[in-house]
């Protein structure tokens, strides 16, 4: 059977030029860049060369970009190590409620380590509103983490906005870039953040590489002590070949980001404009501010994972929010952070879209989806209607 | 993920469907914890001749449902209830330990079902 | 010129058959392991036959092992880990003298946080002294720190007596064998510790992967907070091929341990012997109880990184612990702590067997290696003697 | 990380060896920091006609003696007072920035060697 993968935010197939960008890392270049001879120091030029650019897909100085294994980390270290380099300043800090489990996460481990944090509200679009952001902040503010774009709905944050009012209060804003940089447009200085975390494999790059720019001048704590690698901020011997791919990737998706975007946009409209004829079938997130390839939608009457899985049986590949799928077991913080009803949010689904998907694949999809719902629907008690359980109820899970 | 029999269970579930004047009617778990069902009996001479169930739920709360549907048939209303959730797992083959307490409801929906029935009885 | 790399504790050559487990993993099976359809099933089977694996090498349970992306990311998670986890028992944690830079400023992250650490001392031969240790233990003490073995003078430590130790007071004992893993037998039950880091490159496998060993039932809290991944010990998506890579490395490593120890002790010994005819070269570490492919020495009067590079440029490939070979500018901390003097600290220099070095490349490093001393020797201006400046002076970098 | 001028004149270094009867002597740095040399001079008519050095320490070191010694030759000694490090790591194609201050002491050594000549001759 014919695949047809629709889950760009959960993983991306590696570029096969990147791949190919990395393989001599895997042979003969297999030095340490740390090395004074040859090896090493070709080692510490090919990272070198991947810092400029993944510094050129976002407009920033090769020198501000710290290499990191993952996103997840590129956010703990963002949130972590600024909050810790600027306690003496104040000691609260402002995250938004749609934020990655990253994010979120690691503010919980701040609010242990005696920092106050205040979750920012999320309207029905999913944005975070600027005037919140500029109520909620407090002299004791010393970081506003809002991300750029949720991987869950897709719509993109007013994150100009946000810095704007930050700045009037001097406070150091990070933003999540982990969906958007190699996606759409990301440029450090126009959005004016002072950190930004991305991850390579969000665009065609390998898994094991995340970044976080870290503006000029910014002190921060690091979260990996150790040796001298990347300027004494992030430790470890450094993994070449990922790095070396993390650039390429970022290389290649700034050469075709516009064709990449004008490819997937319609892609998605037409999945977004025949789900939503669909009855009781619920866009989630903005229509226009969203990601390229990014369809989101909650499903009314049926849970995420049943969808996931009959789709899946058809060779389709998608994600949900579903609290089954996530197997945290808990439906989407982020979709519930938005007001969605928490037996709705169960019905969420996920289409992320790549440059490998054909016209076809969508012509698949959009034929195969509704008689899903469908068939869920015939077997859910509430095809009807949610009943008295419209609320959703108290969620016990029996041990 | 899943075993087989939960796959064909799942894609292919048994006794699904609504059934008019069950004799007992049971309903557990609830759509914020994403998974809740619907248990309807027929009861004949002291055993279950017949049962049907909807399921809005993952695809282990989809494959219990129709294999505790399946399970009972035939069964005295005894029998029935000593039916556990490890009973159920161990049929289809297995359940991921995390879908073993929250999406593996159908021994409870079928006990409310009997009770529902034993209730009406009664009065 | 033929290369003659003897470096491997800077850097290992991936082996052929780790490459080939990986590659799969760049390309068609690119899934996270977080999905529920199939190629998240495949690429999470692929990571707990790694965890199987990698557990198989040091003779734990697989669910004892939590991925890392490094060795330096995995001693961080450990020392902060337990301090944090264990805090309001104590705050006191001993370290070695010795430890990687991963460990001791990790250390003084501790201490900047509220906790006390003393550091053991080494005797001259690079051995941990277990009755030291036991007179360092307060009512405080929580952890204790000691590499199994120092890249930089290959002692392996009296790990078991340590743990005995340590043990009769009931604190928890962490080891970096990032050097020992797959080089030398690493039985976690024989050793009694509780924590145990490791590296993949340290033994054929990839950079970007590392492990930490956690005794099961022992609470330590995140280095990195995010997702569920790891059993919620280690967010970020995980780096399948990479893991992948260790997992087969560690099983390549088990299954040819004793034949590869076998084959880099004689060769080590070769060296040794010769070089230690030399005059005024010393051997650091101990004789017996080093790493199967370890010679490390001090050459009087000269300095490491001038050693090197002449090395390098006959294309023998080597590692200093000399301040100017170490981009950090500072002579090893490690051989400080041996008492050596900082003088001769600077003529350090490190020869690392691998598998891939033949008896002919070790005729050739005897052959030219006098050549270079006698070289540098005949500029030095204290080849008679270190004169006044025995001691060493004070070290002033003027801006 | 090294240019090839510092490679040719660290591994092929010019004016090595020690000075009998030298004019002026000046040694700077120590073992310690990793980095130690010694600049001989002879002077003549207030010009430097020989030099010549011996040093301990890594490449940077021993290539910024070899080009010091070679670059002072024929000079007077307030021209070769003003040579800088800066100068130095010019003639040599640059030095990686770490080791710009703590391997270039050739100009410091050349000072002392002037100073020492000069007080020599004093006295
Ligand atoms: C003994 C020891 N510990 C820790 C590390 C750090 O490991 P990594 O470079 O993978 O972070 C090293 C470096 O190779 C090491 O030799
Ligand atoms: C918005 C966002 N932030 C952070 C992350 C975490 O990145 P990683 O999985 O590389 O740790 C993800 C995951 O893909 C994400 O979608």
């Amino acid at each position: 059977m014919k695949k047809h993968y629709f889950d760009h935010v959960a993983a991306n197939p590696l570029h096969p030029e990147v791949l190919e960008a990395m393989m001599p890392y895997f042979k003969e270049e297999f030095g340490n860049p740390l090395s004074v001879y040859e090896y090493g120091m070709r080692a510490k030029n090919a990272i070198e060369e991947a810092r400029e650019r993944v510094a050129g897909l976002i407009s920033s100085k090769p020198a501000e970009i710290i290499f990191t294994a993952s996103g997840a980390e590129a956010n703990n270290f963002a949130l972590r190590g600024i909050a810790l380099a600027r306690q003496n300043e104040g000691k609260h800090v402002l995250v938004s409620r749609m934020e990655h489990h990253s994010i979120l996460n690691s503010a919980r481990f701040l609010e242990k380590s005696g920092f106050t944090v205040t979750y920012l509200p999320v309207d029905k679009k999913g944005f975070v509103d600027p005037g919140t952001v500029k109520k909620m902040i407090t002299d004791e503010t010393v970081l506003i983490s809002v991300t750029h774009a949720s991987s869950e709905v897709g719509t993109i944050e007013p994150l100009k906005e946000i810095v704007k009012v930050a700045k009037e209060r001097n406070i150091v804003v990070h933003t999540d870039a982990v969906a958007t940089a190699g996606n759409i447009p990301v440029d450090v200085r126009e959005l004016g953040v002072d950190l930004l975390s991305m991850a390579a494999h969000q665009f065609y790059g390998p898994k094991g590489a995340g970044a976080l720019y870290v503006k000029q001048g910014m002190r921060i704590v690091p979260l990996i002590y150790g040796g001298i690698q990347e300027s004494g901020r992030r430790a470890g011997t450094e993994n070449v070949p990922a790095i070396v791919g993390m650039g390429r990737a970022a290389e290649l998706a700034k050469a075709e980001l516009a064709k990449r975007i004008e490819y997937l946009r319609p892609l998605r409209d037409r999945i977004i404009d025949t789900m939503t004829e669909v009855d009781k079938v619920y866009l989630t997130g903005d229509r226009e501010n969203r990601l390229p390839g990014h369809a989101s939608f909650c499903v009314e009457f049926i849970e995420g994972e049943a969808m996931l899985l009959l789709l899946a049986a058809k060779g389709i590949f998608s994600a949900s929010g579903s609290a089954c799928s996530s197997r945290a077991l808990k439906a989407s913080p982020v979709l519930l952070s938005m007001g969605i009803p928490s037996g709705l949010a169960q019905g969420s689904i996920v289409f992320s879209l790549g440059t490998g998907n054909a016209p076809e694949d969508i012509d698949y999809l959009l034929q195969e989806f509704p008689a899903v719902i469908k068939r869920l629907r015939e077997i859910s008690p509430y095809a009807q209607g949610w009943g008295d359980r419209e609320e959703g109820g108290e969620c016990t899970v029996k041990e | 993920m899943y075993s087989e029999r939960v796959m064909d269970h799942f894609t292919n579930p048994r006794n699904v469907g609504d059934m008019e004047d069950a004799d007992g009617i049971g309903t557990e778990g609830n759509p914020t914890c994403g998974d809740a069902m619907k248990i309807y009996i027929r009861v004949k001479d002291g055993k279950i001749v017949d049962a049907k169930f909807k399921t809005f739920g993952c695809g282990a709360a989809i494959a219990v449902s129709s294999m505790v549907t399946e399970m009972v048939k035939g069964k005295t209303l005894d029998e029935a209830l000593a039916i556990s959730k490890e009973a159920v797992a161990a049929e289809l083959g297995g359940l991921p330990p995390q879908k073993m307490h929250c999406s593996n409801l159908g021994a409870d929906a079928l006990k409310k079902a009997i009770e529902d029935y034993r209730s009406k009885q009664k009065a």
